[in-house]
């Protein structure tokens, strides 16, 4: 009991995911700015925006539902941690419970519709916008996320667990190296934008067009709990996608561990340097991409999955 | 589906100025649009009662930050425009030099916002990079970075040193091979293209009957150009007008980075043109005679219009001033409407709107009212007898003196 | 003068007085009545763009003066338009020239010059201005300055 | 609050307003946050809502449509707050002292005021040190 406490509350829970979260997010604005030639914030700079924010007012809108207003940003960040916790007992411990894929693909869920009804519940008009365009996301890039995790579940024969998929790794090479593999990978990569709420696929939080959408109305602690919720998914979302692709992080030696690290890092950049090369786009672009492109790829590697190829 | 307001405005990221848009839409569809304006209006009559001529040149630089060199160029335009006055060669190549390296930093600036406000922030710090050694340049032709202070009934108010051409080509020759790099980019970009291709499309009919110009009319294919038109100083440059098609976003920005390319061309010119051509750069203009002028160029935006009448005073009677966004912001209404939400928003942004330019001065000066003079002769008058009560209580100073004989 | 501008002063010589002529400034009165006929003309025919109109309070009423920029020549026409000091009124153009509608909102704020036929004849520039009541334009010389303190 | 002030310090969300400016000071805040000067180096950053910022940047003479939005925006945003004037407009009007549409000038009149930075327009390395300035003054 008190293993699985530690986990949720400091190892790959809370503490060392906010932590980490807030170190990926400097390595983010980092390159951001080095690809922009601009020299970027200084290390702990992340830090001292969140620890700020603690200390500012939180306004509440009169004659709203603020229950939800304050309760969703701290719901959202507990489900995070949770998924975080998951996903990084099996990164780190390869330990797991029962069907945890599945479990995380809910938590997720559970970020996104609270992200929803927060940002709904002000009534601003730009807000709801926003809250229109997360839920038209939602709906677009779901699709395509799920029929991505089908294709090491099948792989591995039909298994629903990180560490089986792990150990099927560990006895046949990677996932990335087949066929329905790699078609996958770069179809999880795409959705992995969408889900982080990244250029091109920003269009929910579109600063220049709706104000920040579904945060423009929170400060203070609440807006804290959205940026470091927002940077925690930094941390398992490309974990996940090395679970399930590469084949994970081993501490069989000091070189797997780097192999490990070098992974996550790599997948990072790559989302950074799309981030950072590509302009917003539509959101009806964007549903039509992942309905008419990203979701029939991702189909057909489930198919080649199923033949075993 | 139910209509939505959306109040774009006053304060919002996309318009650095205070400006407010009405939007209604239909889910993400524009179905109407309305703006509101008078945030910005600073009203520069009353301000320019005291002003003279040469004074009115360094209040017009300040109707706006972006294209402080095209109002002073027209209005100087127009005040030559009375009399006729000739000007040196010499202050033509500066002159012109000055107006085309603003268009390339304004131009440049639009091409970073436009890029920042779909989210391509790379974009916009790459182009405003570019910008920066622009800046420079004017940093050590006048003196300041912005608002330049160059123009002068009859020439220019300084000359240009010819030691600094060496330090220019290298960044003309820089700014062209970005600008067709920027060109390329923006050709093979497929989300680029997605995102701008077809998007609020202004037809060549729409731009003639809302008498659009400049950069907006020229993308939508109508072929006006006042630097060709009118001709005085660009008559000494050879120089190609652009203009292109389809009049949608894409559009506007391929033609603005191809008159980057364009401009660097005329500001090489004016550079071969210094060390050959010495002499005088002001032509002194003491006095001007009783008449009315118009004066007009092109600026980035578009065709800046300055109207002066003179009655013989120091000071003009009637200064009418257009800027060019004031023709080209209502194209949105025939732009706009039908199109999604995100469209709407880059499309506002694409006429490179200026509304400290819109709601600029109207009039610079009322001679007629007499009392006004008088009042101030009266007051000044009271005032100079109330000090010499305070100062001079017992003892009398010897202007007193003079005052009494 | 291009010869498009001759056939146009030959055409309307009856309806124009006070010819003022410049190289590329052409400055002429005509009457109220008949600007709608010279802008359609002018406009129309001769394919002039509306640059702006300026208006300006005189002694003895406001004037106001159109500019028709003819972009092949670089000439511009510019009729003027004279009108009362007590209720200024001018045949509007926006229905013919959709890109008269803000310069004669524009002149209604601040002159309060009023057009007849205007389709929307409001304020422009100090609408909704708490400091500026209906009836207040600021560049007349007797401002009626309700609101202020 | 030593403490939080010493962390405010190296944070600052910059929310701009243009208040009746002539748009010159504002893009060389813009110019700011470009490679020429890049003020993230400093964790100054621009946000796009009010409620984010931690500095209000006005620009330009407050006409009297604007005031009562800057009034209310500056109600809007959550406290601490600092006000920061940019541009000779600000202070003392500059060329405009004399419009009939300008309702702040000084800002004072509108909304409470921490520091001024003058000049026509301001170059960016005084915007800067004038922002530094005034977090100096945080104890």
């Amino acid at each position: 009991m008190l293993k699985y406490l530690f986990y949720l509350l400091v190892f790959p829970g809370f503490l060392f995911a906010s932590v980490f979260g807030l170190i990926v997010g400097w390595i983010e604005r980092k390159v951001s700015a080095r690809v922009q030639f601009r020299v970027g914030p200084p290390f702990f700079q992340n830090f001292y925006d969140v620890f700020k924010l603690w200390g500012k007012e939180i306004i509440l809108i009169k004659n709203s539902p603020y229950f939800i207003f304050i309760i969703a940003p701290i719901i959202a960040f507990a489900s995070v941690i949770m998924t975080t916790t998951i996903v990084g007992m099996s990164f780190f411990y390869h330990v797991g419970i029962g069907g945890d894929l599945i479990f995380i693909i809910y938590l997720m869920f559970i970020y996104s519709v609270c992200l929803i009804l927060g940002s709904s519940s002000t009534g601003n008009v730009y807000s709801s916008i926003g809250a229109g365009r997360e839920m038209k996301m939602l709906i677009s890039d779901e699709l395509a996320f799920v029929m991505v995790i089908l294709v090491p579940i099948i792989q591995a024969g039909y298994k629903i667990d990180l560490t089986q998929i792990l150990a099927y790794q560990n006895a046949n090479g990677m996932i990335i190296g087949t066929a329905s593999g790699i078609i996958a990978f770069i179809v999880g990569i795409i959705c992995l934008q969408a889900k982080m709420g990244m250029v091109p696929f920003d269009i929910a939080e579109a600063e220049t067009e709706i104000v920040g959408g579904p945060l423009m109305e929170y400060s203070g602690p609440l807006l804290a709990f959205w940026k470091l919720a927002h940077y925690m998914m930094y941390v398992f979302l490309p974990m996940l996608l090395v679970i399930l692709f590469c084949g994970g992080m081993s501490f069989a030696s000091f070189g797997s561990i780097i192999a490990g690290i070098g992974k996550y890092l790599l997948i990072v950049v790559i989302m950074i340097l799309i981030r950072n090369t590509n302009p917003r786009v539509r959101i009806d672009t964007a549903i039509n991409f992942f309905w008419k492109w990203a979701s029939p790829l991702a189909l057909i590697a489930v198919i080649l999955a199923i033949i075993g190829v | 589906m139910s209509k939505c307001r959306i109040p774009l405005g006053p304060f919002h990221p996309l318009l650095e100025e205070a400006e407010f848009f009405d939007i209604k839409v239909e889910g993400e569809k524009v179905v109407d649009i309305e703006m509101e304006t008078g945030w910005m209006h600073r009203g520069h009559e009353k301000i320019s009662e005291t002003r003279s001529y040469t004074q009115s040149i360094f209040l017009v630089e300040r109707i706006c930050g972006i294209c402080s060199t095209s109002h002073p160029f027209a209005a100087t335009h127009a005040m030559e425009d009375i009399d006729n006055v000739e000007i040196p060669e010499r202050a033509q190549y500066i002159r012109i030099f000055i107006g085309e390296m603003e268009r390339i930093h304004s131009h440049l600036l639009w091409l970073g916002l436009a890029g920042h406000f779909i989210g391509y922030d790379t974009l916009w710090m790459w182009t405003w990079k570019y910008r920066e050694p622009v800046l420079q340049i004017f940093e050590k032709v006048s003196g300041n970075r912005n608002h330049y202070a160059m123009f002068r009934v009859g020439g220019v108010s300084r000359d240009f040193d010819n030691a600094l051409i060496p330090e220019i080509h290298p960044v003309l020759d820089m700014l062209e091979k970005k600008m067709l790099m920027i060109a390329g980019a923006a050709k093979d970009d497929p989300v680029l293209r997605s995102r701008l291709k077809g998007v609020g499309v202004l037809t060549k009919e729409d731009a003639i009957n809302y008498c659009a110009n400049g950069p907006t009319a020229r993308a939508s294919g109508v072929d006006i150009d006042v630097r060709r038109d009118d001709g005085l100083e660009y008559n000494l440059i050879n120089f190609d007008v652009i203009v292109l098609p389809n009049g949608d976003v894409y559009d506007k920005l391929v033609l603005r980075v191809l008159e980057i390319i364009e401009s660097v061309k005329i500001a090489r010119q004016c550079l071969d043109a210094f060390p050959k051509i010495g002499g005088d750069y002001l032509n002194k203009v003491k006095h001007i005679s009783p008449g009315e002028g118009i004066g007009r160029y092109e600026a980035p935006r578009g065709e800046v219009f300055h109207y002066i009448r003179s009655d013989g005073s120091n000071r003009p009677l009637r200064h009418k001033i257009r800027a060019p966004s004031f023709s080209n912001i209502p194209t949105y209404k025939a732009s706009c409407l039908g199109i999604p939400l995100a469209d709407a928003l880059i499309t506002l942004a694409a006429v490179d709107p200026c509304y400290c330019c819109t709601e600029r001065s109207i009039r610079v000066v009322d001679k007629n009212n007499k009392k006004l003079e008088h009042n101030l002769l009266t007051m000044s008058r009271e005032k100079t007898a109330n000090i010499k009560k305070a100062v001079a209580g017992s003892e009398k100073t010897p202007i007193d003196r003079i005052f009494e004989d | 003068m291009s010869d498009k501008g001759t056939e146009f002063f030959e055409k309307f010589q009856d309806k124009i007085t006070k010819v003022i002529k410049k190289p590329k400034r052409i400055y002429f009165n005509v009457k109220n009545e008949d600007i709608w006929e010279i802008s359609d003309y002018l406009s129309n025919t001769m394919g002039c763009r509306l640059s702006v109109c300026t208006a300006t309070e005189v002694y003895d009423g406001l004037e106001v003066l159109y500019h028709f920029s003819d972009d092949t020549t670089g000439i511009y026409y510019s009729p003027r338009v004279k009108t009362g000091l007590k209720n200024p009124e001018i045949n509007s153009i926006t229905p013919l020239i959709e890109g008269a509608n803000w310069i004669e909102r524009e002149m209604y704020d601040l002159f309060g010059i009023k057009f007849k036929g205007h389709p929307d004849l409001k304020k422009l520039l100090t609408i909704n201005n708490p400091h500026f009541s209906e009836d207040d334009h600021p560049m007349r010389f007797n401002r009626n300055r309700t609101k202020e303190k | 609050m030593a403490f939080y002030n010493k962390i405010i310090k190296k944070s600052i969300w910059v929310f701009h307003v243009s208040a009746s400016p002539c748009n010159n000071c504002d893009i060389e805040i813009l110019d700011l946050i470009t490679p020429g000067y890049d003020i993230e180096r400093f964790g100054i950053k621009l946000v796009g809502s009010v409620r984010h910022a931690d500095v209000l940047l006005v620009t330009g003479i407050v006409s009297y449509k604007v005031a009562p939005r800057i009034k209310q925006l500056y109600e809007q945003a959550a406290k601490p707050i600092f006000v920061i004037g940019i541009g000779t407009c600000t202070a003392g009007g500059a060329t405009f002292k004399t419009s009939y549409n300008k309702a702040g000038v000084p800002l004072e009149k509108v909304i409470p005021v921490n520091a001024y930075v003058t000049g026509c327009p301001p170059k960016p390395e005084a915007m800067i040190d004038g922002v530094l300035k005034l977090l100096g003054t945080l104890k």
